[in-house]
Order: structure tokens, then sequence, then C-alpha cells
């Protein structure tokens, strides 16, 4: 760990609080992509099942 | 072999899907190093002390919040242009990516601020900019969400993004102008280019190279999202008429 | 064309709550500041200025929705559409309406309630000038807002989330216009600022407009 | 005026609804569309008057010949029936509402609001405004609607008399206006059936996960 001074819950406020974010958009994007593959899925699974016509 | 195949659906996700673990791997490694790097092996600024740190977040966000409202005008344009749905489902997918960029470069600024204005929040003309993109991008998204029908709502953000770009960049100029009569500038700023030294200015590099593969990398993650729900939701309409 | 405008100010007028409303709410508005930021006259007349702006501005919001709402419910703008006036004029023309209804009577308002707030009589010119060059930007701004968001069943909301970040440049020249003028500073880049914008507006809202309104009719 | 469409595709939001649809329209002529609700009649009437661009196909025509009456009266109620008439034929440059008033004898109505007219008051107010477009081509979407036989007998003139004047017309109706030259269309064979309908749609073609 540097030395970060007086200024150390600054710094590592700033550090926290965006990889926080950038975690966060990264975890709803994965989770998202996810929901939108399964929803997919099952409408293929569907539209497979039935007969075409 | 155009480029335009891309636009294609099949075609985008088939490439999207090589390309995504490779440009994921490689955004990861370049925020790793460059963070790291940044954060534990530079030396601190005279002025500011270890705050100077902050930059290896604030400079790659603030960049890429406005890189990627550029590359929403782009998109938007193709799509008007072109008709790719691709591309407006790009636009689409960016959003979330461009606000939270701003949020990030908003927040290290304010905390940046604190220490050394005295404030979490001046109206700095910079700051002010970057809370006003805030807005458009939230009013983007907002537009996006409310309307039903995709080529609709692709139609109408696209507009959006054109006038809201052209009023973006009026903003900016109208912030300076409105703030330079209140006080001076402040003497100390978190991206001047008198503060990138060399020893602070190659982790930088090498974090903003990893903030832009982040941004690529998120981009087709939400854009393949984006175009299954479309294709779900063109078959289920198709399945309701029949 | 005039047909069309002389039908809408007819509609604002009988139907209640045009030239009205709109200036009710900008008086209310002017009379609730004191009572939040307090009596003192001295701040009062500092910050009148920026709160006639900011009152003109909320007001003119206050009746984008039904600029093209109305029409849209019962059919007449379908029926404008395949008309022969180009819809590019009836969006300059909806907005025109607009701003005489709103804009221009906040225009000559505002001094009177710049009177309310103790703003310095050197201000009043400054104020009604930058209003009358600002204001015709702020309704064609609302006409495109108002375009945009014309089949949605509760558009009201999402046009302010829309709108007011593009009257944003409008705002800061105007108010900063004022505030200079009032400081006896030149005034002559914040006006011709906002003269651009409103002559920018004019020249190419209205194609946005039509098109937003097209692709909502489709 | 003859006019005529070709292989058309139309769509109502983002679903193809009705494919290769064709037929012509001679001067004098009235087609009647027929089809079960939700068929496409409205989404055919929309496209022929050029507010929704067709998916496919062509229309031989131009949209500006084409005056449209939609399901909805396009009235408003704090204006009268004088100057709700007025305003129709300032916009289509007729300036003159003589006609209209009189092919649905509206001249008793004149000074009344139109918040104050019965439903079939606002249906004859609203389709004497074709009178007043001077427009070769009537689309006319359930026009007799709240109409009673008086009244639509008094339509049926109207139209019979522009179809005389040389124009034509496309109604969706399902009574028989007794109109001496209606042909009767069936649109039942163009509804786009899910698997073979022809769609600019690039996300239906071909799977992926």
């Amino acid at each position: 760990m540097p030395d970060l001074g007086k200024y150390a819950d600054t710094v590592l406020s700033a550090y926290v609080i965006s990889i926080a974010i950038l975690i966060g958009l990264v975890a709803l994007s994965v989770w998202q992509s996810r929901q939108s593959r399964a929803r997919l899925a099952q409408i293929e699974a569907r539209r497979n099942a039935a007969p075409p016509r | 072999m155009s480029i335009w195949e891309y636009a294609n659906p099949t075609r985008f996700m088939q490439t999207s899907g090589k390309l995504l673990p490779l440009v994921s791997v490689l955004s990861f490694a370049c925020l790793i190093v460059g963070l790291v790097w940044g954060f534990f092996f530079t030396p601190d600024d005279y002025r500011q002390g270890s705050t100077v740190k902050i930059i290896y977040l604030h400079v790659p966000s603030a960049l890429m919040a406005i890189n990627a409202w550029m590359m929403m005008l782009v998109a938007s344009l193709i799509w008007l242009v072109r008709r790719h749905h691709v591309s407006a489902l790009a636009a689409k997918a960016a959003a979330p990516v461009g606000l939270a960029m701003t949020l990030i470069a908003l927040i290290t600024g304010a905390i940046w601020g604190e220490p050394m204005w005295g404030t979490y929040w001046a109206w700095d003309p910079r700051l002010t900019s970057f809370l006003i993109l805030f807005l458009f991008y939230l009013g983007y998204m907002a537009l996006w969400a409310a309307i039903e029908n995709p080529d609709t709502a692709a139609d109408l953000t696209s507009i959006l993004c054109l006038v809201g770009s052209v009023f973006a960049l009026l903003s900016r100029y109208a912030v300076n102008f409105w703030n330079q009569g209140l006080h001076q500038g402040a003497s100390l700023s978190l991206d001047k280019e008198e503060n990138v030294a060399d020893v602070f200015y190659f982790p930088l590099l090498v974090s903003i190279a990893g903030f832009v593969l982040l941004f690529l990398a998120l981009v087709l993650l939400r854009t393949r999202s984006e175009i299954r729900l479309r294709r779900a939701s063109a078959l289920i309409s198709r399945e309701r008429l029949s | 064309m005039i047909a069309l405008l002389q039908r809408d100010l007819k509609l604002a007028i009988r139907a209640g709550g045009g030239f009205g409303l709109g200036l009710a709410f900008f008086l209310i508005l002017v009379v609730l500041v004191p009572f939040g930021v307090g009596p003192n006259s001295d701040i009062l007349s500092r910050i009148a200025p920026g709160i006639l702006w900011v009152g003109a501005l909320l007001s003119c919001l206050l009746s984008l929705d039904r600029i093209f709402q109305l029409d849209y419910e019962d059919g007449t703008l379908d029926l404008l559409a395949t008309a022969p006036l180009p819809l590019e004029a009836a969006a300059t023309l909806k907005a025109l309406s607009h701003w005489l209804v709103t804009g221009l009577p906040l225009t000559l308002a505002a001094p009177l309630l710049g009177v309310l707030l103790n703003m310095p009589s050197e201000a009043t010119l400054w104020l009604v000038a930058s209003l009358a060059l600002g204001t015709p930007a702020l309704s064609m701004l609302g006409t495109f807002g108002a375009a945009l968001t014309v089949g949605l069943k509760r558009g009201g909301l999402l046009i302010s989330l829309l709108v007011l970040p593009l009257y944003m440049p409008t705002l800061i020249f105007g108010a900063e216009a004022v505030r200079r003028g009032t400081e006896g500073l030149p005034t002559g880049t914040a006006l011709a600022f906002l003269a651009a914008i409103t002559a920018g507006c004019a020249a190419l809202l209205p194609f946005a407009s039509a098109a937003a309104l097209r692709m909502n009719l489709r | 005026m003859n006019f005529s469409v070709e292989n058309l595709a139309c769509r109502r939001g983002d679903v193809t609804v009705l494919t290769g649809v064709t037929f012509s329209v001679a001067e004098g002529e009235a087609l009647v569309l027929r089809a079960p609700n939700g068929a496409g009649k409205t989404t055919l009437l929309r496209c022929l008057a050029g507010l929704t661009p067709p998916v496919s196909g062509a229309l031989h025509f131009s949209p500006e010949d084409v005056a449209y009456a939609a399901h909805a009266d396009g009235l408003k109620a704090q204006l009268s029936v004088e100057e709700n008439l007025q305003f129709w034929a300032d916009i289509f440059g007729t300036r003159d509402i003589a006609p209209a008033v009189d092919a649905f004898e509206l001249s008793s109505l004149l000074s009344r609001r139109a918040q104050d007219l019965s439903a079939g008051q606002k249906r004859r107010l609203s389709l004497s405004r074709m009178v007043l477009t001077g427009r070769a081509i009537w689309a006319l979407d359930e026009p007799t609607v709240s109409l009673d036989v008086e009244n639509v007998a008094r339509f049926s003139s109207a139209v019979t008399r522009h179809l005389a004047q040389g124009g034509s017309a496309v109604l969706a109706t399902h009574i028989d206006l007794g109109l001496p030259t209606a042909r009767t269309l069936d649109l039942s064979p163009f509804r786009a059936i899910s698997q073979d309908a022809p769609s600019d749609d690039p996300f239906l073609d071909g799977a992926f996960q």
C-alpha cells in the first residue's frame, strides 16, 4: 500500500466508488445479456416445437 | 466484402461473438495494469499530493463520456442514412455506458475538488458541462424506454441525438462564457496538460486504453443483448399475427 | 397557412388555459420565490433576472404537451399530414402560435413581475430584450420535444426531460445578458448568441420536428 | 382518376400484415374493401394516403391526389361547424365551403359548435370535408359509422356525384351503399400469414444465439 498522506480518504473513495460503478455496469450488462439469451432461447424453442405452417 | 455486411444482425452476432472474449480480456488486462501502476507505482504531485492518482480514473472516463456520445451520433447518422438496424441498437447499447462514464467523471471530479477547491461542487465550466451531458444521456435513454415500436424509437432517438449534439456543444460554449465573468478558472485542474508529466503519462495511457477497450467490450455485449431482444419481439409479434 | 395559425389562436382563447394558464403560473412562481428566500430586497433584486428567466422557461414548458397532443388524439394530425400544407410549415406555425400564446405574454409581463422582486430598473430593458430574443427558441425547441413524444400516453414528464437540457444554452445566454446589462458590462455577445440560437432553431428545427411527426404517425 | 397498386406489402407497427395487394381502380369506379376486423383495411388505407410507407411494392399514383377520412372525425369541439369547414377549405386551398354544406345539408348546423353535435352529425361534418379537398381519390375508413339510413343515402349520393365527375374511391365498409359502379375486393387472400410473409426485418432471417 503506497503512502497516500493526508489525502488517503479522497483517493481511496474515488477509486472505490469508480470501480464499484464499473463493476455494477459490467454486472448489469452481463445479467441483461443472460436474460436476453434465455428469453430468445425460450421463444425459438416454442417456435421450433410448433409445426411450420 | 463490404463493411456494411456487419450491419446484418446474423453476421454481427457471429463476428462480435468471436471478438468479444478477446476485447474483454484485453480491456481487463489494460485496466488492471494501468490502475495498479497508477495507484501503487507513481509519485505524488508536488502541489496536489496523492490526489493526482485520481487522474487515472477521471481523465479516461471523461474522455469516454464524450466519445460515447460521439459514437452514438455516428451510429444514429448511419441508421438515419443507411437504415442499418444494428447501428441503431449499438447507439442504444452505448448510452448507459456513456452515462456511467459521465457519472464516474463527475464523482471523481467532485471528490478531487473537495480538498483542492475546498468544496465538492464548484460551478466550474468543465464540471458543469459534464452535468449537462449527464442530463442529455438521461433524456436520450428515457426516450428509448418510452417508445414501443423499435424502428420508431430508433428514428426518434437518432433525431434527438443529432439535435442534442448541437445543443450539447452549444452548452459547452455557453457555460464557458457564463463562468468567465464570475471568478478566474481554478488554478489547479485535474486534467490540464501541465499536470501530466511523463511519470504520470504512461500509466495514464494504459488506463485510457483500458477504458476504451472496456467501452468497446460493453457496447458489443449490450448490442448483442439488444439484437436478441429485438429478434425475440419480432418473433412474438409474428406469432401473434398468425 | 394563416388558417392554421388563426385556428390555433382561436382554440387557445376558447379552450381557456391558453393565454391565462402560463401567465398565472409565471405569477405564482414569482410570488413563491420571496417566500422561499426571504424578503431581503438586496437578495431579491440580485436574483430577480435569473428567477424571471427560469420562471419564463418553466411556464413555457407547462403547455408544451398540448402543442400536438390534442390534434393527435382527435385525428386532425393525420389529416394535416395528408394535406397540401407541408408538415415543416405546420410545425413552424405551431411553434409560432405557442410563442404568441406563451412567450410573448411572458415577455410583456416580466417587467411588471420584476417590480415584485425589486429588480433594478436598468435591468428591465435587458430582460425584455433577452426574453424577446430568446423565447421564440424556447417555443421551437418545445415544439420539437412535443413532436418527439406525440404518440405517447404520458408524454408530459418526458418532454421536460428531453427539452430542458436543450433549453440550457438559451437560459445561460439570456440570464447572462441581463446580468451584464445590469452591471453596465457589454451585452452584445450574449444577445448575439441568443439571436443566433433563435435563428438557427427557426431554420433547422422545423425539419427535425416534421421528421419526428412523420415517424410518429407511421 | 385511374390508379393502381402493385404487389403492395403494408405494415402495422413492426408487423407486416398485408402482402401482394394488387388492384386497379378506373375513373368513376369505387372499390369496396371487405375483410374481417384486424385484417388490415385501415393499414391499407393509411398506406394509400401516404401516412405509412409500404414495406414493398409500388403505388402508381401520388398520395397527394388522395383525400383520407379516418375513424377519428378530426373536428375541433370548440369551433363552430362553419369554422371547422372553413379551416379545411383554407388548408386545401379550395376556400369555398358551399359544396360541402350542400352535399350533406349542413346549412342549419353552421353556427353550432362541434361539441354540441350528435355523433351522426359529427360524422356528416367530417365526411363533408372530403368534398372540400378537391382531390380525385377518396380513401374512406368506415365512413357510415353512426349514420342513419337517410344520411347513408346522402353520403352515397355524394360519393356517386364524386365518381360521376371523374373521381374514384376506396372504401372500407360493411354495409351495401348501393353505389352503381362499386366493385368489391376481399382482402383475406392478401393477409400475411406468419412464415412466408416477405419482410424487411433482418431480425427474422437466420438464427443466432
